[in-house]
This record gives C-alpha cells, sequence and structure tokens, in this order.
C-alpha cells in the first residue's frame, strides 16, 4: 500500500503455474466453471493451445470469453448494424464500431468521438463508486480515440421512488455521477432520469461521453513495429475489481494466508484521471503515441492481447515490471485486475525517454512492462517463468459466438391487446381534478433539477445548451464556432409492448432532440440494457430492437458508431423492462445560432408541426 | 499590455475559462505551473476553480503549499491584484492570505445553479460595479460554505471587506450569507461562484462576471 | 451517557485515493520520513448507557461505514 | 516504523452538518439512544523511527487539519 516506494517485495511467492507446468501436468483440474467457462469453451481453449492452460491464461481467456467482453450472445444479432451501413452512411466516419469509439467528422478538420456505455451492476452492488468508475471507463475510452473529452452525459434508471432501495440507488448513483464528472472538469450536458419497478432490483446507469479531436490526432489502438515499448502508464495495479477471478488466488493461497473473498468494486479516483487526460493530450500532442488502449474492464487481459491483435506482430510483456498497489498479487490477478485510471501505450525506442518525462511532469506513474516482438504470440512472464503463450487473436476476438434461440413470447399478444381503450375514463370533475393531481405529483414527470444541480454544466465554457435543454450543445471550436448537440433517449415500456418500433422510437425521439435544437444528426451510438440472453423470450427482444434500430438507422442515413451491450440486468428470473438507449448526436456550425428550448418573446408564433 | 497570470494546479478545471475572461476583458493571460518558483513578471494573478488535487484533504489544502503559491502570497500581501474563484478561493484561505475557511455546504450536496450576488465593496476588482450592485453568475461547488469565528465576521463587515453576499439566503448555509471577502487593502479577493462563466450570454447566464476582470485591467492601466 | 468512537477506513485491497494524495503531498511539501498514509472517517457518538456493544456494531457497520468498501473499528472512551 | 493515527474533528463551535445528518439518519433508521454524532477525520500513518513527536504535530496542525475550524489529537500506537 505504499506510494512512493518500489513494488513491495514477494514475502511468499505462490507456486507459478508456468506453461512448461501446464504442459507437464496436463490432467491437473482447474476451475473454469466457477470462472464461467462451459465446459466446451474450456476444451476449446485446451485445444488452441494444444495443452491446459495456465492458471493466468485460464483467467485471460475467461474474462476476455465472458458476455460482457467478447458479445458472444449479441455478436450475431449486432452484425446488422454493419451490413445496413451504405458507404454513403459512412462518408463522415473516421473510425466506426470495433474501435474503443466511433469518430465522426464535423467539419473544418475537426472530429468528434462519442459513446454510451453501461455500468449497471456495479452500481447496484455500491452506487456511488460503481456509478463514478461507470463515467472514468468511458471517459478514458474516448481518451483513447486521440480526444480530449469535452462533456458527459448520463441515463439513469431505477426502481419507483418510494422503493426502498432507490433511497439508497438513486442519490449514490447521482453523486458518484456527479464527483467523477466535477472533478474530471466534464459538464454534464444532459441525460435521463426514469423510474420502474423492474428496475428496482437492477438500476441502469449508461453514461455518454463525448470527445473532440482534430483529425490528424486521431489515434488508434494497435501495437505494430517490432521493438516498440509497452507502457502502462497512470494509476497501480491493485486487487480491486478482481471478483471472480479471487476463485484462482484462493486456490493457490494456503488457507492461513488466504485471499479473503475479494470485494469486484473498483473505487474512482477521479483526479488521477484528469491528470492522465492531460498528461495523454500532452503526449499526443508530442507524436509520442504509436497505438494506445485504455485499461477497462478485463484490465490487462484486454489491453495487452487487443493490442497485440491489432498489430503486426507478437508481444511480450513482464508482470514484474508492473507497478502494484498490493503484496503477493499472482499472475492471474494482475492480469484480471480492474484497477481504474490506467492507460497502456506503443511508444517507439527512441521516444520513451520523451514519454517518460511528460508522465513525470504530471506526477504520471508510468513504466516499460514489455514489447511488440517478431512473430504473433502474446507472451508473459512473471518472476523470471513463461505464464501466458498464447496468439492473441484467440483471447481478444476469437472467443465463441453463440446462436442464442429466441421466441417471441407467449404473452407479447395479451400485452399489446390490453389497451387503453377498456380503461374507464374520469368522467367527472373530481375524478379529472384526480388524474391531473396524480400527473403533476409524478416522478415520471417532476423537474430533474434535484439530479442536474449536482452536476456542473458550466466547466471549460463551452456549453451552449444543457438542462433543461432538449439536447446539450457544446461548441467544438471557440474560433470558428462549430459545435455538436447529443441527445440520449429510451422509453422502454414502448420497447416491452414493441421491441421493433421501440427501438425506433427512441432513435426518432434522440434525433427529434438533437434536430430541434438547430442541429443536423449525424451519427448514433446505442447501449443495449436487457435481460439474460438465456431466456428465448429476452433474446427475442433483443434481436427484435437490434433489427428495428439498424433499419430505422439506415432508413434515416445515420450510422451506429458504436456502442455496448449488457445482458443479465434481471432479478432472480425477472429481466427489466427491454431498454435499448439510443444517443445521437447533430452538428451545428454555428453554436450560436442553436435553437433555445422554451418560449421566446411574447408575440411570436407557435406552431405545431407533425399530424 | 497587462499581463495577468492564471495558475494552474493538478486537477484545476477552470483555468480556460479564467484565461479566456482575462482575454475578454482585454489583457493577456500568462499561464503560471503550479511548480513554478516564480509568478513571469505578471501584473495580477487569478488562482482559478477546480479541484487541486482532487481537494481530497481539504478543498485548497495541498494546492496552498506548492511551489508558485510562495510567491503568490508575497505578492498578494505587497499589494498584487489576486483573485481566488471557488477552489482558488479555499487556496487562498488555506494559504493565509485570507481569513476564515470553506466547509461542507450544509446540504452536503454539490450545488450548481445560477445565483444573484450583491457587489457590496469597491476593491481592485470591482472597481467596474457600483457598491450595491446586482449581478448573476453561476455557483457550482460541494465546499462552499465561508466559516469564521463572530471576530472575524464582524470585522469582515466593519472594515468592509464582505465583497459580494448572495441575494438569496446562501445555497451553501456560508455565515451570513458571505460569497467573497477581501484583504484589507481591498487587492486580493476570493469568492465561490464564477464570474469567469458569466462573461458570454451563450455559455453563461450573461456577462456581468466580466466586471471583475474589467476592473482590474482598470486598476492596472490607471497604475501604470 | 457513554462516549463512543467509530474509526472508518477504505479496505486494504481497495485504493485509497485520498490517502495517497495526502502521502504524495508530504513527499513535495518535503515532509521526509512519512511512508504511508491512509485516510477515512473518525465519529465520535454520545450514547446511552442502554445501547449495548451488539447495536453499536449494528450502526457502525450501516450507517457509519460501508462494508463493501470499508472497515471499521469501534470503541468506547467512556 | 512507527504507525501513527491523527484523527482531526471540526472544533465545537463550527457547524457540523455531516455528523448532524448522520444523527438524523439513526432516528429514520429507528436506532434509539444516540444523543450526537461528530464527523471527523481518521489518518493512519506510517513513519520513520527519526520523525518526532514536534514533527508530526507540525504535520497534523499544518497539513492534515486546518487549525482556523478543525482541532486534533496525535498518537503513536507502535
Ligand atoms: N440523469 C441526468 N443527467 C443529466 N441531465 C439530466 C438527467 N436527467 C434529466 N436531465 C436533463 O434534465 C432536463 C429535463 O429532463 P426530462 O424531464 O427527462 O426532460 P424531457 O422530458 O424534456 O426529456 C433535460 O435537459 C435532461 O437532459
Amino acid at each position: 500500500m505504499t506510494v512512493q516506494s518500489s513494488p513491495p517485495a514477494p514475502s511468499s511467492v505462490p507456486p507459478v503455474d508456468t506453461v512448461e507446468r501446464a504442459a507437464a501436468t496436463p490432467d491437473e483440474t482447474q476451475p473454469h466453471a466457477a470462472l464461467g467457462l462451459r465446459d466446451e469453451e474450456y476444451a476449446r481453449i485446451r485445444d488452441i493451445l494444444g495443452r491446459r492452460p495456465t492458471e493466468a491464461e485460464l483467467a485471460m481467456y475467461s474474462v476476455m470469453w465472458s458476455e460482457h467482453c467478447s458479445y458472444k450472445s449479441s455478436k450475431v444479432h449486432l452484425r446488422r448494424f454493419g451490413d445496413t451501413t451504405t458507404e454513403a452512411m459512412r462518408a463522415r466516419l473516421l473510425a466506426g464500431i470495433g474501435e474503443n469509439a466511433g469518430v465522426v467528422d464535423v467539419g473544418d478538420g475537426w472530429a468528434v468521438t462519442f459513446k454510451v456505455e453501461s455500468h449497471n451492476h456495479p452500481s447496484y452492488v455500491e452506487p456511488h463508486q460503481g456509478a463514478a468508475t461507470g463515467v472514468g471507463g468511458i471517459v478514458r475510452d474516448i481518451m483513447a480515440m486521440g480526444a480530449r473529452p469535452v462533456a458527459v452525459m448520463d441515463a439513469l434508471r431505477v426502481g419507483p421512488l418510494d422503493a426502498p432501495d432507490t433511497a439508497r440507488v438513486l442519490p449514490g448513483v447521482v453523486s458518484g455521477v456527479g464527483f467523477y464528472g466535477n472533478c474530471l472538469g466534464l459538464p454534464n450536458i444532459g441525460g435521463e432520469v426514469v423510474f420502474d419497478p423492474s428496475y428496482a432490483g437492477n438500476p441502469l446507469v449508461n453514461a455518454l461521453c463525448v470527445g473532440v479531436l482534430r483529425h490528424e490526432d486521431l489515434h488508434l489502438a494497435f501495437a505494430s513495429g517490432a521493438g516498440n515499448k509497452i507502457v502502462l502508464f497512470g494509476a497501480r495495479t491493485g486487487l480491486d475489481g478482481i471478483g471472480g477471478v479471487s476463485v484462482l488466488a484462493s486456490e493457490t493461497f494456503a488457507e492461513d494466508t488466504g485471499r479473503k473473498k475479494l470485494p469486484s468494486v473498483q473505487v474512482g479516483d477521479p483526479f488521477a484521471e484528469k491528470v492522465l487526460i492531460e498528461c495523454c493530450l500532452e503526449l499526443f500532442g508530442g507524436g509520442l503515441v504509436v497505438g494506445i488502449q485504455d485499461l477497462g474492464g478485463a484490465g490487462l487481459s484486454c489491453a495487452t492481447s487487443e493490442l497485440a491483435s491489432a498489430g503486426d506482430g507478437g508481444m511480450h510483456v513482464d508482470l514484474d515490471a508492473v507497478p502494484l498497489r498490493a503484496a503477493d498479487m499472482t499472475a492471474a490477478e494482475i492480469l484480471s485486475s480492474e484497477s481504474q485510471e490506467r492507460m497502456c501505450a506503443v511508444v517507439t525506442p527512441e521516444n520513451v525517454d520523451a514519454f517518460m518525462a511528460v508522465c513525470r511532469r504530471w506526477d504520471v506513474t508510468a513504466t516499460v512492462i514489455g514489447e511488440v516482438t517478431d512473430g504473433d504470440r502474446l507472451r508473459i512472464t512473471h518472476h523470471g517463468e513463461t505464464v501466458v503463450d498464447v496468439p492473441p487473436r484467440t483471447v481478444a476476438h476469437d472467443g465463441p459466438v453463440y446462436e442464442r434461440p429466441y421466441a417471441r413470447p407467449e404473452w407479447q399478444d395479451a400485452l399489446q391487446a390490453d389497451t387503453v381503450a377498456g380503461r374507464p375514463r374520469p368522467s367527472t370533475p373530481d375524478e379529472i381534478a384526480g388524474q391531473i393531481r396524480a400527473l403533476v405529483a409524478s416522478p415520471a414527470l417532476a423537474p430533474r433539477t434535484w439530479v442536474t444541480e449536482q452536476y456542473d454544466r458550466y466547466v471549460r465554457g463551452n456549453t451552449a445548451a444543457a438542462t433543461p435543454a432538449d439536447a446539450g450543445v457544446v461548441r467544438v471550436d471557440e474560433a470558428g464556432g462549430r459545435g455538436v448537440a447529443v441527445s440520449i433517449d429510451a422509453n422502454a415500456r414502448f420497447c416491452q409492448l414493441d421491441p421493433r418500433v421501440g427501438a425506433q422510437l427512441a432513435l426518432a425521439e434522440s434525433m427529434r432532440n438533437v434536430a430541434s435544437s438547430g442541429a443536423v444528426p449525424v451519427a448514433v451510438t446505442d447501449c443495449l440494457n436487457f435481460g439474460s440472453p438465456e431466456d428465448p423470450a429476452v433474446m427475442w427482444q433483443f434481436a427484435e430492437a437490434v433489427a428495428g434500430l439498424a433499419d430505422a438507422c439506415a432508413a434515416l442515413g445515420l450510422p451506429v458508431t458504436g456502442g455496448n451491450v449488457s445482458f443479465y440486468n434481471q432479478t432472480g428470473s425477472t429481466a427489466i423492462l427491454p431498454t435499448p438507449v439510443v444517443g445521437v448526436l447533430g452538428i451545428l456550425e454555428d453554436v450560436a445560432r442553436a435553437v433555445p428550448h422554451g418560449f421566446g418573446a411574447p408575440g411570436d408564433a407557435v406552431w405545431l408541426l407533425g399530424e | 499590455m497587462s499581463r495577468i497570470g492564471v495558475i494552474t494546479f493538478p486537477g484545476t478545471l477552470d483555468d480556460v475559462d479564467a484565461a479566456r475572461a482575462v482575454r475578454y476583458a482585454g489583457a493577456e493571460a500568462v499561464s503560471l505551473w503550479h511548480d513554478d518558483a516564480d509568478l513571469r513578471g505578471v501584473d495580477a494573478v487569478v488562482v482559478p476553480g477546480g479541484f487541486s488535487y482532487g481537494d481530497y484533504l481539504r478543498a485548497g489544502a495541498i494546492a496552498a503549499r506548492s511551489p508558485v503559491m510562495g510567491p503568490v502570497v508575497e505578492a498578494g500581501r505587497a499589494g498584487m491584484p489576486v483573485l481566488g474563484i471557488c477552489n482558488g478561493f479555499q487556496i487562498l484561505c488555506e494559504a493565509g492570505l485570507l481569513p476564515g475557511a470553506l466547509v461542507r455546504n450544509d446540504g452536503l450536496r454539490f450545488v450548481c445553479r445560477e445565483v444573484g450576488l450583491r457587489v457590496e465593496a469597491d476593491t481592485a476588482w470591482t472597481s467596474a460595479f457600483t457598491v450595491g450592485q446586482q449581478i448573476t453568475v453561476p455557483l457550482k461547488s460541494g465546499e462552499g460554505r465561508y466559516v469564521a469565528d463572530a471576530a472575524t465576521l464582524d470585522a469582515l463587515e466593519a472594515e468592509g471587506r464582505v465583497v459580494f453576499r448572495y441575494t438569496e439566503p446562501a445555497p451553501n448555509g456560508a455565515l451570513r450569507d458571505i460569497a467573497g471577502i477581501s484583504s484589507a487593502d481591498g487587492r486580493v479577493v476570493g469568492l465561490m461562484p464564477h464570474p469567469e462563466h458569466a462573461i458570454d450570454a451563450l455559455t453563461g447566464p450573461g456577462t456581468d462576471g466580466l466586471g471583475l476582470f474589467t476592473s482590474v485591467l482598470r486598476e492596472l492601466t490607471a497604475a501604470a | 451517557m457513554a462516549r463512543v468512537i467509530v474509526d472508518v477506513l477504505p479496505k486494504a485491497e481497495i485504493l485509497d485515493p485520498q490517502g495517497q494524495a495526502v502521502a504524495r503531498a508530504m513527499g513535495r511539501l518535503g515532509v521526509a520520513g512519512v511512508a504511508d498514509v491512509r485516510q477515512g472517517k473518525h465519529f465520535e457518538l454520545e450514547v446511552d448507557d442502554s445501547v449495548g456493544d451488539a447495536e453499536l456494531e449494528h450502526i457502525a457497520g450501516t450507517l457509519l461505514a460501508n462494508p463493501v468498501i470499508e472497515e471499521w473499528v469501534v470503541r468506547r472512551v467512556s
């Protein structure tokens, strides 16, 4: 736990499960099921490697092949986004699906990157830190594109306002979003707060970040050029967020020295991230970075395997070089740690000194932990022994892909048939007054100021519209006045009734919000929050929503540039309402001409457009 | 042209905004770095808002002890105009340049809202206003509640050193609704709300905040 | 009336950004010899003599500390 | 290496909204018998044996606590 001294010396080095040892002990049983791997997935790993995986390899495959990282249940459906995106729709895209975030040309040499991501489960376990680290994660995705983050938004869904746990979750989530975003100096330019019983045991915290860059500053995540160095920089690596992998640790450590069950929560340090942002921008500005990747879920497992598989060679990483915060961490723990506020860069050897100098100026810890090698293997050593030796693509990209069965649920017809037509209508003045009172008192319609007052919307001085506007508007270029508008929307009750049309309505709403701020909509990001993909009814909702969104995007000529899928949002066997959250980005040539929200001056005419 | 320094500490957020306000007022903004040993010959200094060092210990506590603050304290005591905004105000109090302290809002939550302020004193940073004038600027802070012992508060009021007061009851519980105060000579001013976010109707509630920056500029050109 | 103190600290395996910021500051401010700092919360309660240890433990673990990320110690001082 | 604890509390005359909020929450949760709560900070330092009491007092009074609003106690525990 020291901060200034070098990594703690290992006091009792646990037996290292090396590649050599794995080859020699093919029959050793491994806890693959406890790590979430199915028997056939485990068998495939053994097939790929031609031996049993080491503990560290097993940890890497298990996190990278998880639903969250591999998109194994959603992949077959998400292809539809790619299939329906035409060349014309791609015209403005400098980077699209598959990168950390999509990048859109907004004119005059400026580009904007934006993406929404979920942090649902952690925000249930620990609302404040869960939501805070959700903001931190999406901001690092944006930084990894070479952009300066300039604004955030948050779409929140919680149980009914009077449900007991909402009093724990909502204030915690809002304080977490505010704490992290405010401390990072990113204006919060909008979002949603929705109450529904289906979220009572499974709140949704979707965070969106917008970043700005010049075209020439675009950075992509790849490790190329044998001899180039891999630099890990930012926070030290600790035992936080290891969660599942502690199964391995408890096998490695004897009972008495055994690790307590490690919490899977992470604690955010927005100050460290703010410094990391400025440090990264200075590194980009100095031309010191070949490739870069943020460390999010799956930590170093993800960063190393993705950088290596996107590059043109292999990679060697030495875990002994990784600055640690806890003593005696195993290779599996170091590789799976989700410690926040870390980035991984590929740097040419001649730039390493300059890179380190920038990091020192910002007081950011930076360490060379490996290099790009010839060949095509990702090799990781620990205590001088090889603990990982894998083809990186098999970890990062060639995970399992499932065609999960899906079926329209039987109850769908009854649900759709249950319209308001049969409901009693208020007829007496008292009844009507009662309904009006109920509406006015409804949390669904209440002002959001309790939330938005906890968020800084002024910082950076470029916010042309935020709450209570329909879309947030930020100026991108102070000299030219160019700007962007962003809105994020979903109506899950519509989606419950008809997931295909519901997703389209979310897109339409978001697009209307952007258009009514005076901007031209140009790109879409989405966060698809659903229940368990193993439930055919949920899978149907998912398939319908994706198809509906893809078709609508194609019809409107808007490309989906990236997003996130969050499955297993359910309480027991009850899924949340299908909640595809859609974010739309629009361009304003002159933010000064953004259309303000609300009525203007007395005497102005009021028009109703549409049917 | 007058040169006004804007300090950046690790975790400072509103330095770009403060520099913009300085430029809008017609002066040159000079970046100063927390590690600098001198003030690079500037005529005045703005200590901007943000969360220096994360505000983890106490807001402003660590920044107040960084290298650049030595010369700032010295120059401020000798009469150089110094403005501390939000975190900058907290830093000036922690550095002993201004009396009292800023503590957690009484509602325990961060508050971001446009507030009305009454200008109550004629200082180096408020000469462009008339005493009694009301202005609107954003307030955005979690630790903005001004506190000091009763004797200090009485003295501040008696000496005309309460520069800004909230026109509504203070949203953070600040004692006697104090939003900003000055040094005895009126050259060093600190306030919680953010005048640098009220310099352009496009991005803020109006342009009232610009007055602080034009005030000091007038002061500096008159002296030159 | 008894006086009870509850000290709350982030769990050892959890990041303590506050403590780290203070520790780094000490280095920069020329304070030598401080190797590590952890920062937590300190509560002083005045409680009726009727309040037992189990109840104090309960108060600490539900209201004063967040068991997911913090650990705590309760002690009676008078 | 010695372990030093510094506890910092708001001065009695300074309003302590955090402590009050905790006290109110107790009432709401049906915890009876807690008359008063004050909330402050708890620091645990690992320091070299070379660091003397005067220096510790200095660290506490100039960095860890703000004498304008807080009071503090330093104690060595090992
Ligand atoms: N969680 C949130 N974070 C930030 N802004 C929010 C959030 N929830 C609502 N807002 C903002 O508050 C304003 C009002 O929200 P809402 O009542 O949902 O408006 P509308 O019904 O017009 O979409 C909008 O500007 C919206 O962006």
